[in-house]
């Protein structure tokens, strides 16, 4: 029921939140990541996605099963995109229906974190100076 | 000697100067094979930071290679 | 920049949520509250939403400005609807834009958290039987 | 005597019949107002689990009441 998904160009993320429409849902918690304008006071102009896939696949399909057996939820699905997206665009959407909202906000949190920590995606961030740079943050421990 | 498939990312893509190359070679286990691609490549980050996958599965960096594996090394990743 | 509406019609959230795509926002959080198909083993054809609006809209333009105050956000949104909503229906809508998740996250939580324990509003379920219920759960202190 | 403007909502609407009304009374605050609505209409919740607003502003139960003010009992909520 629940599935990683990862996409080359944008994704209806509407069709994939009427997936998650169950009729035990009650609750529904979503996070999505940006492209932002500006990181660490550099102005960005766009950020190149790259990923092992089939580790990635992989490794985010067991993170929603892991959330699952964790979290008193219905059913959840990750998107990440891969590929060159401009400032705006949606690099990343987590989607969670559960009865109660509470196991919806865990649970939206704990995959979230997980993809950062574990998933091999690596981000190199192309600056309007010309520059690009990758993106060094997380512990993958 | 075992040949090797191996696949590079992010900032060890920028250093081998390729995403895939097939390596001959005589080390025994993933941590062999990163000493020895750091003498080749000059790869300044250390294993301490980055894990190891065979045939597109995590393993131990003491996991023994055996001829026609794939092997990639993960840099800090950097997705979301 | 954040503000609480409360609607009579269902609203096109894809529109709410493009107003909060601001240029320092790097992560988003939202919560929707559904009509669920059951409440405490119930049947349920639908639910009636009541407001005392005029005090309604004061409450919850009040807990959007505490929420800005208290997380590091861009700004947040909230929709409520009014009426009769069919089972499936979103009865409650929250965005919230921050530059990073955990404020994101922290926000979007205080603010349902809020409007469940402050805002005039009631539900009474509508069950497949023909009775009716006011739903009497949040304290409201 | 005082005029004062009611409204109701949820279990005190189908306690009281009407979803508002105007009433003449001589409680001179809202707990007092409360009290005689309760002997009128049968109110069974009490003030304990309820907050009132006066012009559609929360206030305190005591706070006095004036000529015309309009007043909300607010039985416990359960939006979102």
């Amino acid at each position: 029921m629940s599935r990683f998904l990862m996409a080359d160009a944008p994704v209806a993320i509407g069709v994939l939140q009427r997936e998650l429409l169950l009729p035990q849902a009650g609750g529904f918690c979503s996070f999505e990541g940006w492209v932002r304008q500006t990181n660490d006071g550099r102005a960005v102009s766009g950020i190149d996605y790259k990923a092992f896939r089939p580790l990635a696949l992989t490794e985010g399909q067991a993170i929603l099963e892991e959330a699952t057996a964790r979290f008193a939820i219905c059913a959840a699905t990750a998107m990440h995109r891969i590929g060159y997206l401009a400032v705006g665009e949606t690099a990343v959407w987590i989607g969670v229906a559960a009865p109660h909202r509470d196991a919806a906000f865990g649970a939206c949190r704990f995959i979230i974190d997980e993809i950062k920590r574990r998933v091999p995606i690596w981000k190199q961030e192309h600056y309007e100076a010309g520059e690009t740079g990758w993106v060094a943050c997380h512990d993958v421990r | 000697m075992r040949r090797i498939e191996l696949e590079y990312f992010a900032q060890l893509h920028d250093a081998a100067g390729c995403a895939a190359e097939r390596r001959e070679t005589e080390a025994d286990t993933a941590a062999a094979l990163y000493d020895e691609l750091c003498a080749i490549h000059g790869f300044s980050l250390s294993p301490a930071c980055m894990r190891v996958a065979v045939n597109a599965a995590f393993c131990p960096w003491d996991q023994p290679l055996r001829d026609g594996d794939h092997v990639v090394f993960i840099p800090p990743v950097s997705g979301g």
